[in-house]
């Protein structure tokens, strides 16, 4: 063959590597302006290519976006997101250990759950990926809950059907999460058309990868929520990884995530997704655009995978391993940690004894857990379940399976 | 009662149970302001308004996930899809997620949505307006799968998917639309008018999901099929003078073992046919479970008559659509074997 | 229910109302200045706002665009411009006589086949919509071998698998038409990847109606030429109609489709698509610039569907009668005419004589693809070929499928 | 010859064929690089490029889509999806294009694509690492449909997909990648390293497309499957004490009937078993072939082991998961009735 002409996009580091993050466009904080909630979608096309920051380098919150939170909130804000932490770190130890069979973490990507949880009404519904572990916490759902359902056990959400960490929560109206990439996206713009279609002012919100942004929904759910103007939040999760693929394999080379939709009038907002005040002030706005008529809003939360991809995965094999180190925009709980150390709010003290209680929540829950069963001991679920809820009302094909099953499971 | 063709009774049933649920509204392609290629949803914007029965982009996989998150947020959707040869591109959304939905929320979450598509040939529409997919569909678990011979089972059937809880994909044989067709492409096209099944009340009723139909009764042979093939097998019948029993499955899944297990154990032979190609098709399913209900009453093995194993070829469509023709060839074969 | 606030696209007029096409974004001929063939898609956005023409209310070739044709090439382009349209109507009345089954027209649509063929090189690779019939005329398919794919006769290059209009020509370069909507869009990137990877300079072009860009196969496509800047031309001939619904139903009302790549690093050119001049030279912009390792351009092409979707529609049903006569960018092949006299290269006198010539030929191909067979005459085509052409070679399941076909037609 | 595993021996495929012919291209999501997630094109990158072993952005639709238009352009791509449960957003290209192309064209365009995808359960994946669709595709004509069982037969049949003008979806059976698997999930995993299928020569041979293998003689009872559960049908037989024949399908369209049929007409007895859900699946089509082809020669209804028909339910693997107690309670329920 000739020399080939085809243009091959390539991450900045490989292992052995250094990391290099001069690809990346930054914006000092508080240099991108705010616009009004009723701006025209063309005429802030800008806010796709600055970076919304408000916490600077010296931990002070500058610009308009800053949401002015007092210490009560900040410190709600950083409860949850050190929570999300350390259940991770411990799910993830507890995976090595053999005892639930896969995990997925969301280190480094903690604000985007828990500042965008924060800057939604309960009555919003929220549209997860699998790392969103943050918004069923948040939400609601106990710790005691999520492990459950990682042990499938007795008291499993899931009564064993589903993979560790596809959690769902009626009640804290965040959807079930799926396996299949991106499905998720048009059903948030369906939920939110038919918030809209009823007269309530509900909205919905999802999140997407950035690999994920490649998939057929991810634009599906942008058509759909440009020609109805639906209420809804788009969030791209720009981790820069996609297993082993870097942003650039999705496109995102040239031109932001946040720019996605641009071409179909959807405002987007490129956001520091690793400043929890930002990713809260940006949320809001896009909020209550959406709640007014306004339509949707696509943010692209601008993060860093922290950790490997699953625990089936072995980053090491495709990115310098101390890539993160040099991620510009540094760790969310870092970040918010000093900002509120700078304002006096916070102390090393009181974060130390903070994590200790978490941990210590992490522990009773874990041990608590396991009482409704674990991989290797029982109590156990009734297999006979797994004919349940296939439809509303078993048919008698499923009927006898399910008779056929427990035949087979005693000998006959 | 009312006589209907199968289009007025599709577009009954959504006014019916539009009129009745203000959580039913209709999403498509052309389904609006225009009421849909085939009419089938005319005069519904006019009536229930632009928020209700909503022209969609061209995007089958974006109208079936939209649809999904509104039956989540407590509407019941009808989607449209112009031609079941066009549904593929939204068939992860109803796998992965329409079909599974329930189950893995453990009922938490589900989503309401029927699907309506027209399927099937002998319209001269060429190989992407004549694909009979109901056997993709049958093999995935969490859906049922339906699909009418006439206006009134249209009507009673479509009422009950739309009030279902369950997700259903509801074919509509759109040669018969207009009328019964008894498989001889030269004959004159015939209506409902005077047809007993083309005499639909025009109020609320249902036909229930999961119940076939004997639309013809007889002692010699048992004919499995559905959609316009119900037709050609009570004209393939009168044409061979084989006193056959046509079952008209009806729903295609769950189906209703017994009442084909019952009839081939009374005639002791047994066709299946179907429009869609042969090879791993729905008629392979039926000739399965038939064989192991059956089996020691069935004299002669299973015929299947099914279009041949080639994408649909526009003008050879009488050649590969099981017409008479075929349909009685099919008939005397299983008679004559043994 | 209580009121609703989803957003209904509505189009300007409906039957019984006056047309209205102040929607339309227009700008004067030679207003849009032409970048170089290397500028930066970031700073030739505004190619997607402006409207590329040439040809001026006056009838003469303005600014930088005018591609300077001489007499002969503007007849050129007029003349297949011309057998388009003369070739439609007649196919039309055919069908109207019940003498083919099916057929769809180019109508007003004709200088985007016939300008953007002459813009590209035989070895470029087209990937057709289904109406750029234009296309295959240009490339060298003749009126009988069209017609008889029509006809399903024993001439047939389709050998009456195919409705009517589903041409292919592989000596043409043209691809098989496909009925799915924009299944073509990802074959024409992976084409032209193809040709990168081999070092070949061809490149490919592709064709979807304004609509269709609604389908996931659009978004594939534009991803993956992106990413990998695949040598392609990818084409919205945005005729303001997809059957009963207008261009805002895809998205349309907001931002033009020519936007649509943009948050993908993908310049879009809009373009005036009714004038010859302003076509032809876009388009050869935009396949220099991909030959040249520039990689992808979205041209969109504002035009007007001057006909009923297809012989089986009836468009007074959703759009004012007198709609076409009011589009501010007129006819193309009356604009091009217009030009041509202005120039003094022609006359009315000649244009009728151009005329009766092509429907004489229309005429006489008419005449003699009715040789090879019609709907109700032979000769016919053997119904054993439907057996052929499944796989490379005939498995022996289809072989006796074959067989018992026709012991079938022979009433055994 | 070498030992290799099935990983190995599909890396060995892929190699051998892009060393022979420049035209064969690797494209699919972390294949290049990284290698692939199971490691199936692992080492492909360094040693023929970027240009020919290319990481894909995440779409299943854009990749096989891209496919076909590079096939058409000379290419040879093999395209890897990373999941057989992802391969639905590729579902319309699939079907709609790659199937069908050459056919529309009369032969004037094709695209000679094999698109390879690792399918089934038994490894706790859960519902989206676990599904077996075959069924879904052989349906589907224009394409075939492959699923070889062990590492000799997966070298073989995937240099002849991939030498193959016609497109293949090849279905790699992830449970037996890295060993056979007799069914029981209690046991230890065993290698390929001493079974006789892990003798893999280094260099090129085919294994035909479009042939069954006989993977056990016997003479009591024809037991037809594919993939994983052949070796699970094996050590059901000696379970058992029967002395089944075991067939192992292994191209599933076109389906080699006579080798079927010869080994039924013999044994009188039939058991069909896959792990995809029953209804409407692959073994269905088994079933109504085999009924049809030696009627005369069965004793007794023809068996079918598989997949509930729920989804696939992540805890319950073993209760669902046809493995040895479920295949032989099968043969054993062959084996009494009658
Ligand atoms: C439809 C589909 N294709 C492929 C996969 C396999 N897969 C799981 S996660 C993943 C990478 C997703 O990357 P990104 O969207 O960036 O999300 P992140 O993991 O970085 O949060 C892939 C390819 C899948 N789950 N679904
Ligand atoms: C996948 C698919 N969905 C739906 C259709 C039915 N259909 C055929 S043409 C058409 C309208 C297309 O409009 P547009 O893309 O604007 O092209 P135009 O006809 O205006 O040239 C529709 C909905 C189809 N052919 N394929
Ligand atoms: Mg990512
Ligand atoms: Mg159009």
């Amino acid at each position: 063959m000739t020399k080939s002409r085809l243009h091959i996009p390539r991450p900045t580091a490989r292992p052995g590597e250094t990391p290099d993050f001069s690809y990346l466009d930054l914006s000092p904080a508080g240099s991108v302006d705010k616009p009004a909630l009723d701006a025209r979608a063309r005429d802030i096309e800008h806010l796709s290519r600055g970076l919304v920051r408000v916490l600077d380098d010296d931990h002070s919150a500058k610009g308009q976006w800053d949401p002015g939170f007092d210490a009560t909130q900040l410190q709600v804000g950083l409860r949850w997101m050190l929570l999300n932490r350390v259940f991770d770190e411990r799910m993830w130890q507890i995976q090595r250990q053999g005892r639930i069979s896969f995990y997925m973490q969301a280190t480094g990507e903690e604000a985007v759950s828990i500042a965008q949880g924060m800057a939604l009404r309960p009555g919003d519904m929220c549209f997860p990926s699998y790392r969103n572990q943050g918004l069923f916490m948040y939400r609601g759902v106990t710790l005691v809950d999520m492990m459950c359902q990682c042990l499938s056990n007795t008291r499993d959400m899931c009564q064993g059907r589903q993979l560790p960490i596809m959690y769902h929560s009626k009640s804290g109206n965040v959807f079930s999460v799926s396996g299949n990439l991106g499905t998720q996206y048009p059903h948030a713009v369906g939920w939110a058309m038919a918030s809209a279609i009823k007269g309530e002012d509900h909205i919905a919100a999802s999140w997407v990868g950035d690999g994920t942004t490649a998939e057929a929904d991810f634009y599906h759910a942008l058509t759909f929520a440009a020609v109805y103007q639906a209420p809804v939040i788009l969030n791209v999760v720009n981790n820069q990884w996609a297993i082993s693929t870097f942003q650039g394999t999705a496109a995102g080379q040239r031109r932001a995530f946040a720019a996605r939709g641009l071409g179909l009038g959807i405002p987007g907002i490129r956001v520091d997704g690793n400043d929890f005040l930002a990713v809260y002030s940006a949320t809001l706005w896009a909020a209550d655009r959406a709640r007014r008529g306004g339509g949707p809003t696509l943010i692209e939360l601008v993060t860093y995978r922290g950790g490997a991809h699953s625990t089936s995965d072995d980053p090491t094999k495709y990115r310098p391993k101390d890539e993160w180190e040099s991620f510009p925009l540094g760790d969310p709980v870092e970040r918010l940690k000093q900002h509120m150390i700078a304002e006096g709010h916070w102390s090393e003290a009181k974060h130390e004894s903070l994590i200790d209680e978490l941990r210590t929540e992490v522990t009773a829950a874990w041990k608590e857990a396991q009482k409704y069963g674990t991989m290797t001991e029982g109590p156990w679920l009734d297999p006979g379940t797994m004919f349940d809820d296939v439809f509303d009302e078993t048919p008698h094909n499923l009927e006898s399976q399910r008779r056929r099953m427990l035949e087979v499971e005693r000998g006959e | 009662m009312a006589r209907m063709n199968m289009i007025e009774a599709i577009r009954s049933a959504h006014d019916i149970v539009m009129d009745r649920d203000p959580s039913v509204i209709v999403l498509g392609e052309d389904v609006g302001y225009f009421g849909g290629v085939f009419r089938c949803t005319d005069g519904l914007q006019r009536k229930y308004g632009e928020h209700r029965v909503i022209d969609a982009p061209i995007s089958e996989g974006g109208i079936i996930g939209a649809a999904i998150g509104m039956g989540v947020n407590g509407l019941r959707p009808v989607a449209e899809i112009q031609f079941a040869d066009y549904i593929y591109p939204g068939f992860d959304q109803i796998v992965s997620e329409l079909a599974r939905l329930r189950y893995r929320s453990c009922g938490e979450f589900f989503s309401p949505v029927t699907i309506r598509t027209p399927c099937g040939g002998g319209i001269r529409g060429g190989q992407t307006h004549s694909q009979s997919p109901e056997g993709i569909f049958t093999h995935v678990t969490g859906i049922k799968t339906v699909m009418p011979s006439n206006p009134y089972d249209a009507k009673g059937l479509l009422i009950s998917a739309i009030e279902s809880n369950d997700p259903v994909v509801f074919f509509e044989p759109k040669r018969i639309y207009n009328g019964p067709f008894d498989g001889d492409p030269e004959k004159p096209a015939v209506s409902w008018n005077s047809h007993p099944k083309g005499e639909v009340p025009e109020g609320h009723y249902t036909v229930p999901l999961g119940k076939a139909d004997v639309a013809r009764p007889g002692e010699e042979l048992t004919i499995v099929t559905y959609g316009t093939l119900v037709h050609i097998a009570i004209a393939a019948a009168a044409e061979t003078g084989v006193d056959a029993e046509v079952i008209d499955v009806r729903t295609m899944a769950p189906l209703d073992v017994a009442t084909l297990a019952d009839s081939v154990n009374k005639t002791g032979r047994c066709l299946v046919a179907h429009e869609a190609t042969r090879f791993g098709g729905y008629g392979a399913e039926l000739a399965a479970t038939v064989q192991k209900e059956c089996f020691y009453s069935l004299e002669v093995p299973i015929g299947r008559v099914a279009g041949w194993d080639t994408p649909y070829p526009h003008a050879f469509e009488w050649q590969y659509f099981p017409g008479l023709k075929r349909m009685s060839a099919g008939i005397r074969r299983v008679m004559e074997a043994g």
